[in-house]
């Protein structure tokens, strides 16, 4: 029995309360971080926050494009603000703002994003978006962070405080494995779950759980997969992702996103430029999302454990 | 029969053609006009025009029973689903069933373009359970299909769209402050074509934060867009709290006066107010000013332990507080299947 | 001589001069084009419309967020609107307004977008975006055209209105050679300008004549490139695209674009998904740009016909 | 030297504290005023208290000087870049020549944070020729710099930025209708970190247009921002045309006042009634409110030929232009070298 074993599951908790929790710890320790929220305060767990500092927290309202304007110009002012809103309204709803007055400005703010993906289930696909990886991370100077459970999320939560520029941090509204406690997290390190020498499995936020799944089915198939989990999207990191792939000479990505402009194409990117060799994409591949349970959207777009299955078989054939 | 009196009320050009077709050698042409029910004239030759018959329009009584049946869909659909939002839907229960089922003028099955018949967006698109029910119980598409209410491969999204071909409704809805601009938009493309029918839209308080919709307040002031109907659902709730401690909304009316929109008032759980105040605003149409009605609700109103609450604004009744509820809730015209 | 030697430029004149004439010549054969504009019809040329239409356009002020709901309510009761702002506002300012008013609901709206990428100058970083054609092929149903010059954008504002559902018109504010007028347009149909064996290049945009100005140079030096113009870059052309990697086991992208989520990520996508070979970017590698004169942008930031030249020889090199 | 008189106007408040140091064995502390000036208190001992100097307030004739000089950099920079905005810059040059020179307290070099100084925001960023001649007259930059203005490697930017370090600026602007709100984040950080310093931002009126621009002026209400002065150039033109004939702002002073903000009018022309109006803004501050000055200007002021009029909204003069424009500028402090 390896040592990757160690990566079970013993309880499931919601990334976003990872958010919650990082974020009131790293409230405590840097008194310059401020918290700003577009009426979603119990959505992101930024109640906890509030009630402990409520002077440091700034209800927006309905009004997502005012917030990131206001986060820009309490950052020039030497805050620390996070911004807290559903993923959908956190980039598309504010691309422009963040563009001039954050990104382009070069200000220090933490914009914080619940309710990406498919999983936030229900709410369908005016909330789901599968855009955000790729809105934020066509921003120069934009860090994009994609944690995988609750732990990933807390630990990245207060990471950020300490990093200097503007930050994307995205998670997820369900329940979810909790798994990634012993890993230390380190903005732009990517982390080796598991040695392997057949194929690449790059996993980055919830789908690093079915990544893993997945990877411990063909185990037993005897299929020697190496597991990595690329938490931080922008800056990538390059060196882990081509030293895994010229040791196994092919790819799969895992994402809760669109194809276009997500980690997939990161990794593509990557390969064309440096070293191409057959890459597959687990992820949605160009459609809307819809009402549903989480599990059931993720099966009903082709991101269930059975297709991150599905694509490492495919890829190791066309190697 | 009674001769044909030459109508010349200010109300009477709001009467809108339906149907004219031939019935024993006689021109029947079916006018309806929403504050006073259908007309039927007809017409025996060139001199000769008769009123054939009056009013079909429902009487408050009557509205308020299908409100009840329709707040029963409301609870039960976002039980059923264990999600979706409760508080808004009920508030505007009333409003909405007044709006369906005695004032907007639409034709069966429904065509996207909603040439020659009134318009109806939800920009608050998160009280789709109460959208579902008032289209399904006005014919729109089986009753039974609210059972699906946010199920995968549903019609019935979690928040309105297109995408699934839902009869009624004409743009997705769910991401606030985008709805107001869309209703613009239809009411120019409707003067362009020459289509004199109305355009209503409904807002939430909370929702007009969003600057969008000054953008669009501002806009059909510009246009004179006199045939479209805003009505604000001002419930004084959103999400985290009331309106007030949030982001104040302040002095609403004037705010709307002042971006140049004639303001009317109602009491939207007032089922008699409410559907006289729609009455009131669609005869001042055309008079060169957009119309807001900036409706007082109670967010969760008929189901007590809901009301007044932001509670309810987007939480599902478990077993018990389902139960509970649609103990206050006549069941009037039969609940569909789960 | 070659056929291919056709492509010349006689003149120059704007791509948005392009769009001006495409749209009247619209308007004038369908009566249900519309246009509405965001206090730009100057600079988009709208103003032609404008004038023999004036009930057919909508001024709507300096207000993008209203203009792309009011285009999707228009195209809701039956016409068909061309919006008109620049680029960035045209996509980045109104993302989420476009995803669910126009994309998801499936309207019939044609975005057309002046001054995009760097070479619109002067006014700088604000106002080039480099993300455009990124943000719009995320969106599930949009069509995302970026024409090469003025002919071709004429051909394309005409063709968009025979296309039924979301259009992303892409063009530019600088005087360039015209040199399409031979080439017939047809949405999603890449065309080969000129046939190679050695390295095939893909250029979208006024990189065509970049591309073609390279291609031209090496030839000199007895390199045969393939030169493909991809001015639809959704639906991409993948078959056009294979087949000439399959032949010339090498490719090079060329757009007025950030590498992130432009072209060169569509190809790099396709080729990991089907066919993997090297790939080199001309593009703008995560930078903002500046103010500028259009050709000297092109130089600083590595869009030149020399930085063509220089990575159709790296990528040859590389095969 | 006089004695100190307690200071207890409701303007006193206002004089803030800009530099101590020992002198002849005195304390001198130096306060600043800019409606009045700086005094400069000569303490000699725990009971002697004196003012050393007082105001040195820019007199009208002396700003209007200053203002000409700037009109002729903003021609001049547009000239030599063959692109820019004139006619906007041209219409704030007053405003900005006194809420530079007389108003804002503001230290060099510059500190991006603004700590214990007044800040300013150019919300309508592509009057950037006003803004940079303004920062470099008043010392931010060298003056020189104005000519590489809208260059390739150059600080000064078409719209302004901060990505190139240019003293002066704090975000970048140029995509309309965001700087109000950034504004509002830095009055609130000032509030925050107990810096009652002031925040201005300028807006144009098409700007207006923009919803972003309501969500904030809603939120600077709620927030009962009132450090912050928003001054609207109310030219009443935009690119394509007049305001009225684009999209109308309609009642903008009702506008402002139902969004709860507290309105001044101001002619953006009368160095006079500019300047007196921003020294009753900064004294009007600290009420609970926050401040908009609703500044009629005329597009272009300052040249005949390009004055009322959106035609030289965008457009750079050409050298004959150029010299005509120039010939009504008079040259008093010396033309940066080209
Ligand atoms: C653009 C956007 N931001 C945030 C949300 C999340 N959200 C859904 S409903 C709501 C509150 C809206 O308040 P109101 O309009 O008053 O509706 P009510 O709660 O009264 O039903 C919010 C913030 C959203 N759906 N869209
Ligand atoms: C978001 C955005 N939309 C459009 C533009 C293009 N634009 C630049 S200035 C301008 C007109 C603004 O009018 P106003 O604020 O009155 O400024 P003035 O013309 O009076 O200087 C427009 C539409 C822009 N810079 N940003
Ligand atoms: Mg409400
Ligand atoms: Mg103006």
């Amino acid at each position: 029995m390896s040592s990757w074993d160690q990566y079970q599951s013993t309880q499931k908790i919601a990334t976003r309360n990872g958010f919650g929790d990082g974020l009131l710890e790293a409230a405590r320790k840097n008194p310059k971080v401020v918290a700003l929220c577009a009426d979603l305060a119990g959505s992101l767990k930024m109640d906890l926050l509030e009630k402990e500092f409520p002077e440091r927290f700034f209800q927006i309202g309905v009004a997502e494009a005012n917030m990131m304007g206001m986060a820009s110009g309490m950052a020039t002012c030497g805050l620390i603000p996070y911004t807290g809103t559903f993923a959908n309204f956190s980039t598309g709803r504010v691309y422009d703002q963040i563009r001039q007055s954050i990104a382009y400005s070069g200000k220090n703010v933490k914009i914080c994003a619940s309710h990406a993906g498919l999983t936030l289930g229900e709410d369908g696909a005016t909330h789901q978006i599968l855009e955000d990886i790729g809105l934020m991370k066509m921003l120069p100077g934009m860090c994009v962070i994609n944690p995988a459970d609750y732990a990933q999320t807390k630990a990245a939560a207060m990471a950020i405080a300490d990093y200097q520029g503007p930050v994307y941090l995205r998670f997820g509204r369900p329940d979810w494995p909790v798994f990634t406690s012993s890993l230390p997290f380190e903005i732009g390190k990517a982390i080796k779950l598991k040695e392997g020498s057949d194929v690449s499995v790059f996993a980055t936020g919830h789908m690093l759980w079915q990544a893993l799944e997945a990877v411990r089915l063909l185990e037993k198939e005897g299929i020697n997969a190496e597991l990595i989990n690329i938490h931080t999207i922008k800056p990538l990191d390059t060196e882990a992702i081509l030293q895994s792939v010229c040791k196994t000479g092919c790819a799969v990505s895992c994402e809760e996103h669109q194809r276009n402009g997500g980690l997939g194409d990161s990794i593509a990117q990557t390969l064309a430029l440096m070293h191409p060799v057959p890459l597959e994409y687990v992820a949605v591949n160009d459609q809307f999302g819809q009402s549903g349970k989480p599990l059931e959207l993720l099966d009903k777009y082709g991101l269930s454990v059975n297709d991150v299955v599905d694509a490492m078989k495919k890829v190791i054939i066309r190697k | 029969m009674t001769k044909f009196a030459k109508m010349n009320s200010p109300i009477s050009k709001r009467f809108v053609k339906v149907e004219s077709r031939m019935l024993n050698q006689a021109l029947f042409t079916v006018y309806r006009h929403p504050g006073q029910g259908a007309i039927i004239f007809c017409r025996l030759d060139r001199f000769r025009l008769y009123t054939f018959a009056l009013s079909n329009m429902k009487t408050q009584p009557e509205l308020e029973k299908i409100a009840s049946q329709i707040r029963r869909d409301i609870i039960r659909q976002t039980w059923s689903a264990k999600s979706g939002h409760p508080g808004g839907s009920l508030g505007c229960a009333d409003m909405m069933t007044s709006l369906f089922f005695n004032h907007l003028r639409f034709t069966l099955p429904f065509k996207m373009e909603g040439k020659d018949e009134d318009v109806f967006v939800l920009s608050n698109g998160h009280i789709s359970p109460l959208f579902y029910s008032v289209l399904a119980r006005s014919g729109f598409f089986p009753v039974n299909e609210l059972a699906t209410f946010r199920m995968i491969n549903s019609r019935l999204q979690g928040h309105p769209a297109t995408h699934e071909h839902l009869p009624g409704v004409r743009v997705a809805t769910g991401s606030l402050g985008q709805g107001l601009s869309v209703a613009l938009g239809m009411a120019l493309a409707k003067r362009f074509s020459g289509d004199e029918h109305l355009v209503y839209c409904l807002t939430g308080d909370g929702e007009l934060q969003e600057g969008q919709n000054w953008e669009a307040i501002m806009a059909a002031a510009h246009y004179k867009a006199d045939r479209l109907i805003a009505i604000v659902d001002w419930n004084g709730q959103q999400i985290d709290g009331p309106n007030d401690k949030i982001i104040s909304l302040g002095d609403l009316e004037a705010k709307w006066l002042s971006f140049g929109w004639k303001v009317l008032h109602a009491n939207g759980n007032s089922m008699k107010e409410i559907d006289e105040t729609l009455t009131l605003a669609g005869a001042m149409t055309g008079k060169g000013m957009p119309i807001v009605i900036l409706m007082k609700t109670i967010m969760g109103f008929g189901v007590d332990f809901m009301m007044g609450t932001n509670k309810w604004h987007g939480v599902a009744p478990n077993d018990e507080q389902a139960r509970l509820a649609l103990e206050q809730l006549a069941e009037t015209l039969g609940d569909y299947q789960i």
